[in-house]
C-alpha cells in the first residue's frame, strides 16, 4: 500500500504516525505541505535518511517548488502528477489526514 | 453477469470527536456503508480513541453526542473493530474505558489489516 | 484502471482542492478513468456558483464544472451540504446533489479510491 | 469591558464557531459589551441562511443571526466571502459585508479582541 | 497575556510551541480539544505537571465534560465560559492556532 | 476629544504557505492594517517562517506567488518583523534565506514583544 502525508511534520504528527504503521518497502508520498519532511538540512534529515533506508520515498514536485525547497535528502524521488497518478496505480493508497 | 465479490472497505478514524465533524460525519458514512453488503471494518487510531470514551456528555457544549452509536456498528456489519494499542496507552485509557468491544491491536497488526483492503477511507 | 476520488475540504482554505484537481486531471491524460468526485465535510463547498473570483486567481468551482461538462461525474453529498448551506439553487452545472450511498457506488466501483482533505 | 470577536473558521466542520458563541453569550451575560464579530478566512461561511439543519441540532448561523438582532454587529470580509461563494443574496439578516478595515476598526477600538479558530 | 489551546497535544504542536514561547507565570487556558493535554494518566502527565508548577492552567469543563475527562491533572483549574471570560478581562489573549 | 494612541498590533504568523490560505489571507489583512497608523507588528515562527523563503514557484501548482509582497511589508509601515531562531534553526534556514530582512529573535525575545501588544492576531 502507499502511504500519503500532506502535513509539516514540524507542526503536526501525521508522518509520525504513518511511519509507525508503515511496514518495511511500503512506498510513502509526501506531498503539499507533507514535503517539508524531505529538505535537506532540517532537524529531521537524519529521521529521514533512515527512512529513505526503509521505505521508497517520493516528494511531488509542484509542491516541493512551490515552496522553495531545492535540495531533498538523498535518496528521495522528485515525481509530477503523472507519477503521483502511477505510484496510485501501482498501489491501494491511504492518505493520512 | 458475473456477481462481483463484496469489498473490503476500512474507516481509518485518527480525529478527536467533537473538535471537528470528522469523527460523527465519519460515522454517517459507516451506518449507510453498512447497507451495501460489504466487508466493512473500523479502525481507531491517535485521538479517535477518544471517540469510543464512556462518559461523554455534550449538554453544555449544546452539540450532539453520537459516541453512543458507534455501539451499534456490529449490527450494522462493522466486523471488525480494531483501537491500535499504542494510541490507547498514550492517552491513558484502557479497553474499559471504551463503549463498545474492540478489538486492540498492535501497529503491525493493523498495517496487515490495512493491506488487505480494497478501500482506506480517512475519517 | 478507474480512479474514484473523496474531496473532504473546500476549496481555497486548503490545498486538498487543488491536489485532487491536478490528480484527476493526470489520471486522465494517463488514459484512466474517473468513476466519480464525491465531495463530502466541508468538500462540499467546492460546488458553490456564486464565488466571485479575481481574474488573477483559478476559479475552483468553474474548473470543477468544467470537469463535469466532460463527462466526469461530480457528486454533493445532500446531508454534509445541508449543514454548509449548498443547495440546487447555488450549485454549479454539472454537479449534483445525492446521498452517501453514492460514495459507497464509488468505493466497490473503482479500481482506486483515493482522498484529498485536511 | 469591550471585546471584538475574530472568527477564522466555517460552522460544523470545526469547533471554533461554537466556541465562539458561548464565550460571546458568556461576555454578554457577564455585562460586557462586544464591539463586533469578523468572520474572515472560512468563518465566512457562518453566514450563509442556505443551511438545512435537523431539528435536534443547533443552527449555527440562525443563531448568530439571533445575535446580530440583538445588537451585536457582524461583520463578514467581502475578500473572503467572494472567494467562498457569500454574497447579499444569501446573508443572513443582522449581518453585513463589509471591507477588512472593519477588523482594524474592532482592533482599535475593543479592549480585547480574541480569536477562534482551527 | 494568556495563551489559548485548543489543539490536541497528541497530534499536533501547537502547545509545544506555547509552552516554548510562554514565560513562568504566564495563564494558559486549553479549549476544544487542548483540553486533552490535562487527562490524568497519559504519557503527558509528567510534562503537564512541570507546567502546572510554572503557569496557571485552566481547562474548559464544557469541552472536557464532552471528551468524557473526569480526572484532570492536579493543579490545574477547571473553568465555565464565564471564567472563560475573566481569564480574557484579566490578560489580554493568543490563540495559538 | 482626546485623540486614542496608537495601538500596537502584532501578527503572530504560525502556518506555512500554499498548504492553506492562512499566509495569504493574513498578509491581505497587514497590507489593510497600514492605512491606520497603528504599530504594527509581524511575528514569523514554526512552519511561518516558509512564507518567507526565497524561492518560491507556484506556477506548476498553478496558484498565486505572493512571497514577493512580504517584502513590502516595510513600506507598509510594518516596522517590527521578527523571526524566531528555534523555528528558522529547525528548518534548516538562514537570514539569507529568506527574502526580507528580519530581526531573529529567540523565544524568550518574541514573547516580551508579544506581552507589549494590545492585540495579538493568529495566522
Amino acid at each position: 500500500m502507499l502511504h500519503i502525508v500532506n502535513k509539516s511534520p514540524f507542526s503536526n504528527g501525521n508522518l509520525d504516525t504513518c511511519l509507525r504503521i508503515a511496514q518495511a518497502d511500503d512506498p510513502i508520498l509526501l506531498i503539499e505541505d507533507g514535503v517539508f519532511a524531505v529538505k535537506k538540512g532540517t532537524s529531521l534529515e537524519g529521521r529521514m535518511k533512515e527512512t529513505v533506508g526503509r521505505h521508497p520515498v517520493y516528494a511531488l514536485q509542484a509542491d516541493l517548488k512551490a515552496r522553495g525547497i531545492e535540495g531533498v535528502v538523498d535518496g528521495v524521488t522528485v515525481c509530477d502528477y503523472a507519477g503521483f497518478v502511477r505510484l496510485v496505480e501501482e498501489h491501494r493508497p491511504h492518505s493520512w489526514l | 453477469m458475473e456477481e462481483q465479490a463484496p469489498r473490503k472497505i476500512m474507516f481509518v478514524n485518527r480525529r478527536a470527536p467533537h473538535g471537528s465533524i470528522y469523527a460523527y460525519e465519519g460515522l454517517e458514512v459507516v451506518l449507510i456503508f453498512g447497507a451495501y453488503d460489504q466487508e466493512i471494518s473500523a479502525a481507531f487510531l491517535d485521538d479517535a480513541v477518544f471517540s469510543l470514551k464512556k462518559g461523554q456528555d455534550t449538554s453544555e457544549l449544546g452539540v450532539k453526542e453520537f459516541s453512543a452509536t458507534f455501539r451499534v456498528l456490529e449490527a450494522y456489519g462493522v466486523e471488525n473493530r480494531y483501537v491500535e494499542k499504542e494510541s490507547l496507552e498514550k492517552r491513558g485509557l484502557t479497553p474499559d474505558d471504551l463503549i463498545v468491544d474492540v478489538e486492540v491491536v498492535d501497529g503491525a497488526t493493523l498495517r496487515k489489516a490495512m493491506g488487505e483492503q480494497d478501500v482506506l477511507l480517512p475519517f | 484502471m478507474t480512479f474514484g476520488i473523496l474531496v473532504q475540504e473546500g476549496p481555497y482554505n486548503h490545498e486538498a482542492s487543488d491536489s485532487a484537481y491536478h490528480f484527476i486531471q493526470a489520471a486522465l491524460a494517463e488514459g484512466h478513468k474517473i468513476t466519480g468526485v464525491f465531495f463530502y465535510n466541508d468538500g462540499v463547498t467546492n460546488t458553490t456558483k456564486l464565488m466571485d473570483i479575481p481574474a488573477d486567481d483559478r476559479h475552483i468551482s468553474k474548473r470543477w464544472s468544467e470537469l463535469g461538462a466532460k463527462g466526469v461525474p461530480l457528486i454533493v453529498c445532500v446531508a454534509a451540504a445541508k449543514r454548509r448551506g449548498i443547495n440546487s439553487d447555488v450549485l454549479i452545472d454539472h454537479a449534483r446533489i445525492d446521498g452517501l450511498g453514492q460514495l459507497s457506488e464509488l468505493c466497490i466501483e473503482s479500481d482506486r479510491l483515493i482522498t484529498f482533505g485536511d
